[in-house]
């Protein structure tokens, strides 16, 4: 191959390439975003249920924050 | 007296030469970079180690059972092999014998000549090395970063691309580092100064991808002569993220355009992430199969992830398996690093090449980001823009960074994730173009 | 232009028969059934994503490299191809070519000439398909069922079948499913209405062991081409358990039958649950040695878990071992629902042989169950032989709910247990007798 | 194969499987029960232990399930 | 009628030879040992097992499809195998052409020739056994026992040893019992006792190095044919250490060298621990070649656990993978306990060389001691010289036993791991140079 | 091969392989040796920083411990 046809070889690959990612990529973004209105529309996004789970006991979390520092310390531990 | 020649003549030092004292030495220093300042520690700890295996003399870890031969066999073992392979010896220099024959060897030798020189190889003696065993059942076949990919695909959240599909631009845009690094390639072998192959040329640009498992699986279908110099070429890139991303991003744009706030995400209901996996894969399948092992396997394991009925499949592939894998993943990249095929000057070019292509793609990524915040209503702060090379985490932390020195009440990482989880999408699909093309 | 052309040539759209249409809706189909409705999730999303990507067009990662080169190569490929494989390509119908050479591809080509052709299809760049490699490696070989199977055995407690070893007879009787199922596909096949093999049959029965691995295991030796069909068959039905069990339960027990109470279980020690293991092993030795692989398999599983002394060994057979092996053999069996093969008035056969299979099975059980509790003075609850399809743990799990029906204070769970895994050594066993005869 | 060969093999398949298998559980009902008798003689069935370690304490007990729910949580936390 | 002759004549029990018998019972005391005896269960489990599993008649799992196409098929079948493997098979005896044919292809027939061979056996339907293709893969690759050591080197602590690095030269000392054992059995050939090969002489030696994957990877080497009796020999007697090392231990020192207090060892930094695997490496690759594979992978293993940044890479490797690998390599080495292998006169000396291997390796180890403690002025406890051997860490343990016999206040464990480590390179070190001169 | 020779052979390599074992193994010990002098010297050895960390509080210990056997136990029972 001589060196201008390689140039113009990786010319093409380039556009067509570039081109291609883009192509596909907004085709991605239409599916997906068509996919979220449909699964919107089936199944309406539920409230965020975290204000109901989160502050059953503050004290749980803290007990929490212990207990997975010493589950940690017990997991380095054993490890080895 | 005998005995304790063939000892020194057997051992390491007597057989060292220059390449493979260099080359243990870069071994040595990927493990100082990998320990010591933490780069991509996960692959180039064992890349670096094999790395130094690879290149201990005599001892042929990298070397099929027939090159071995080929290597160290008597004379009498090379007139047969060169017998099978149709390949006349001339003169009575056995360093010469060898360079003929390996020359044969890896020129096109036609398959039942290489099977019926590999059994004389075997009956020799000589056996397949641990290190070649390993490249050809993790990497030749393919499998290993498919696997990896898979793990990662279980370890992706799609949540904030979801939230935000317009980030999808970003991550396409940063593969114009890729398809620019192609052309730099191809550039510097048109000028003289570098001879790379349009199918090398192509392999070197992918690193511009930052994704690893990515570059490996398409170095070893298009240019697996190059695949060490591109697989240490991208993960050491990736770790240099940090350093390489932020003088770009702050000289591409303002002060203000960097203080730009984002309104918060969407929250994402599970079944849009259960379903955008098969939204990607009936794309692909449509349009780009060539990308269908890469995106399939990527796909997969994001399923097992998000599905929530098989978590202990999904479990195991984002940690015993895909850490099995990595382990001789990188001891087979390691494999690679011989030195009579690291030590080149193509090795310089894909260094020098690799770092552009980072560079390339982080800007890329920063304009398009300008120019969706031009065309559209919405705000997007360009500096997530940067985050769609890949490079997960990394891009989207830096991206972070950047961000709250400008405007420390400015959280992006979340909103960087989505081009950091695009890009990664956006390379595997310029994978599978080159593949199309040139595979 | 040219390039443009060629991409969509070669993309998905282009060249997307139906049947492979069909088949990836049958796949989404696999995987929402999987993921909604649960039914055996752990397989079915890896069989139906599998079953996905074998079906993606063009991609071939079902396909071997010789096979690939058949259905894609230019004309001059398959002109070679036809040389080494000693056929006449007629005509010049490029179609036609690729039909003829298929047919003598898979009809008992001498394997020197596949080898040849194995290696023109490679030197012309074709390669074996990712689908194709995992199933080589994982079913082909035999080995993933039998990996799975000594999970499954590192996880069986054989404590309530040593507590009451009578139940092994329910067991027994549950795999009149397997035999008459044998026979519905043999006389299908002489009124005229489907064509199967003798081995094919065989390989159907062997659904009504409600046993995934067993299923998977003798169809891989019998009767691979219904493979996928086969393991469909056998996992949506065991997921199909609850509601196809009780009915017939129901009709064949009277309301008194069904609250019988059964006396407590007798405690097993823990010498008696090592020793069955090995005395199941030396049975199978002595008097079916073709069981071996599956029941050898299974008993060393089991042997793990019972002896106390390498329980990191069970736990990494119940685990680790077990999942990444899931993984593969799922996709591997996805890789045999392309269209082709697929789609055909077979699968639908098999898919009604299947169910009745385990009607059969059912009806069995409990007919001896009740059969035991003429002859015998301890009590037995019939509801506890429909356990002896195995179908581990749910069929047991529906034993006990339709027995808390009648008696709300009648636990049958841990009866059932019994025959329940009583009925994994009796599909082994009768796995072992076809193989035997037809292997 | 004529169909009336294949319903013959088929039938004979059949009958010979059955059998074999009603044989084979058959010897396995003989042979546990024995090897459980055997064991059973050459080490007698412990006493169930379960009420020295049990009920230990029952607080225990109760801390467990916390503990339980709260190591659950924090796997959970920390899996992905 | 005619089915059920054939069910009797394929059953195990009509086909049983006496040798299988005496196998099988080998198996099951291995298996006693391994349970009840804690002998090294997480090897003699699986090895005993394996054992039982081989010599179950007509399954053939530890025999190539060839094999058990020479052993079971029909005399069509061996006419035709006989013209391909160019024997001519005498008289009508179909027996003695079964030998003839065993022969044949055990005796050096081209590897061409095995292969055409083997299509007819495959073609015939015979194929590979399981145990076969698990010896295949883990033990013929040489891949399992390096993934083994791999995950020893991540299990090892080299601090006691860098803490006191003279520890190296009882690890030296220790390995005289490799040597002594090799001509041990050359001299038991000498003598005309038994009839070693120098090959096999020196992977029974090996024992001696108290390393099970060591003697596994040398005698896969060096004389497979012995791999089944070397293996069980080197876990049987590693469990045995603490019944065969104190008496030698005892006779060879005083009440008051038994009561030597040794020094607290000094603290050892982060540093040294991950520099040093990297020496040993340079070492290996400057002075012993042969080598590597054993002891690069063992320090790769060493350099992941402590480098500190591939944490779950390391984890891996001490489990999951060891654990996979262990499973399958026990298996493997079972396939090898076939009785035509294993009952031979050969077997019988393999296990007392075996047992003077440990005593004289023991004895070497705590001389060495005594000499350092004689040239020293730093006090050293003969005792831990015995933990030169290896048997990690059970041998360091029996020093400290011993050593609290004649001292309750003096704790010796943490000074005899340094021996105790430094004996797994000792072996490793002699294992390299046997294959150097005999692979 | 004559008996001789054998024994001869395995003479020869008793003698080169035990030696080699030594010398190996006595360039180990100076390499480590040399090793240690230099890590020394770039990185001096850190105190023993054990003090700091270990008695942050000895409560932690106790829970430490009751954790470990609550975790140990949760985990055999959630194993099979
Ligand atoms: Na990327
Ligand atoms: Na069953
Ligand atoms: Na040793």
């Amino acid at each position: 191959m001589l060196d201008t046809e390689l140039l113009q070889e990786g010319l093409a690959l380039m556009g067509f390439g570039m081109g291609f990612v883009f192509v596909f990529l907004t085709l991605l973004v239409i599916a997906t975003t068509l996919m979220s209105r449909v699964v919107d529309r089936l199944v309406p996004a539920p409230e965020p249920k975290a204000p109901a789970a989160a502050p059953a006991r503050q004290d749980d979390e803290e007990l929490l924050a212990v207990l997975s520092a010493a589950v940690h310390r017990y997991r380095q531990r054993h490890r080895r | 007296m005998d005995k304790l020649l063939t000892l020194w003549y057997g051992s390491g030092l007597y057989n060292l030469g220059l390449g493979q004292v260099v080359m243990i030495v870069i071994g040595l220093l990927l493990l100082y970079l990998a320990i010591h300042k933490k780069f991509e520690p996960l692959l180039l700890v064992p890349i670096g180690f094999g790395g130094i295996l690879a290149n201990i003399p005599e001892a042929g870890l990298a070397l099929s059972a027939l090159d071995q031969a080929i290597e160290v066999a008597r004379p009498a073992v090379l007139q047969e092999l060169a017998a099978v392979m149709q390949v006349s010896l001339a003169g009575s220099d056995v360093e010469a014998w060898r360079t003929t024959l390996y020359g044969a060897a890896h020129d096109g030798l036609p398959p039942e000549l290489v099977r019926a020189a590999t059994d004389i190889a075997k009956g020799a003696g000589y056996s397949n090395g641990m290190l070649y065993q390993f490249y050809s059942v993790a990497i030749a076949s393919g499998v290993a970063p498919l696997v990896i990919f898979m793990g990662v695909g279980a370890m992706t959240d799609f949540g904030p691309l979801l939230a935000n599909p317009r980030t999808l631009f970003l991550g396409a845009a940063a593969q114009f580092g890729i398809f620019a690094t192609l052309m730099g390639a191809v550039g510097l072998t048109a000028l003289g100064v570098m001879d790379f192959s349009l199918n090398q040329a192509a392999a070197i640009g992918i690193i511009g991808g930052a994704d690893g498992p990515t570059s490996i699986y398409v170095s070893s279908i298009l240019a697996p002569e190059l695949l060490g110099a591109i697989a240490v070429a991208a993960y050491a890139y990736m770790a240099l993220v940090p350093l390489i991303q932020p003088p770009i991003m702050r000289a591409l744009t303002s002060e203000k355009e960097r203080a730009i706030a984002m309104s918060q995400l969407r929250p994402v209901s599970k079944l849009e992430k259960i379903v955008f996996p098969l939204v990607l894969l009936v794309l692909v399948a449509l349009f780009l199969p060539d990308a269908a092992p890469l995106l399939g396997m990527f796909c997969f394991g994001n399923l097992m992830r998000e599905c929530g009925v098989v978590e202990r499949l999904s479990d195991t592939a984002q940690n015993a398996l895909i850490n099995i894998v990595t382990i001789f993943l990188g001891l087979s990249v390691g494999s690679k690093l011989v030195a009579s095929q690291f030590l080149a000057v193509e090795t310089l070019g894909i260094m020098g090449l690799g770092v552009v292509a980072f560079a390339i793609g982080t800007a890329a990524g920063i304009l398009m980001a300008k120019l969706l915040n031009a065309v559209s209503k919405v705000p997007i702060n360009p500096l997530i823009g940067s985050a769609g090379v890949s490079a997960v985490p990394m891009a989207a932390r830096v991206s972070n960074k950047v961000g709250l020195e400008a405007n420390p009440h400015n959280f992006l990482l979340m909103h960087a994730m989505g081009p950091n989880v695009a890009g990664v999408i956006g390379s595997a699909v310029a994978a599978g173009v080159m593949i199309k093309y040139l595979g």
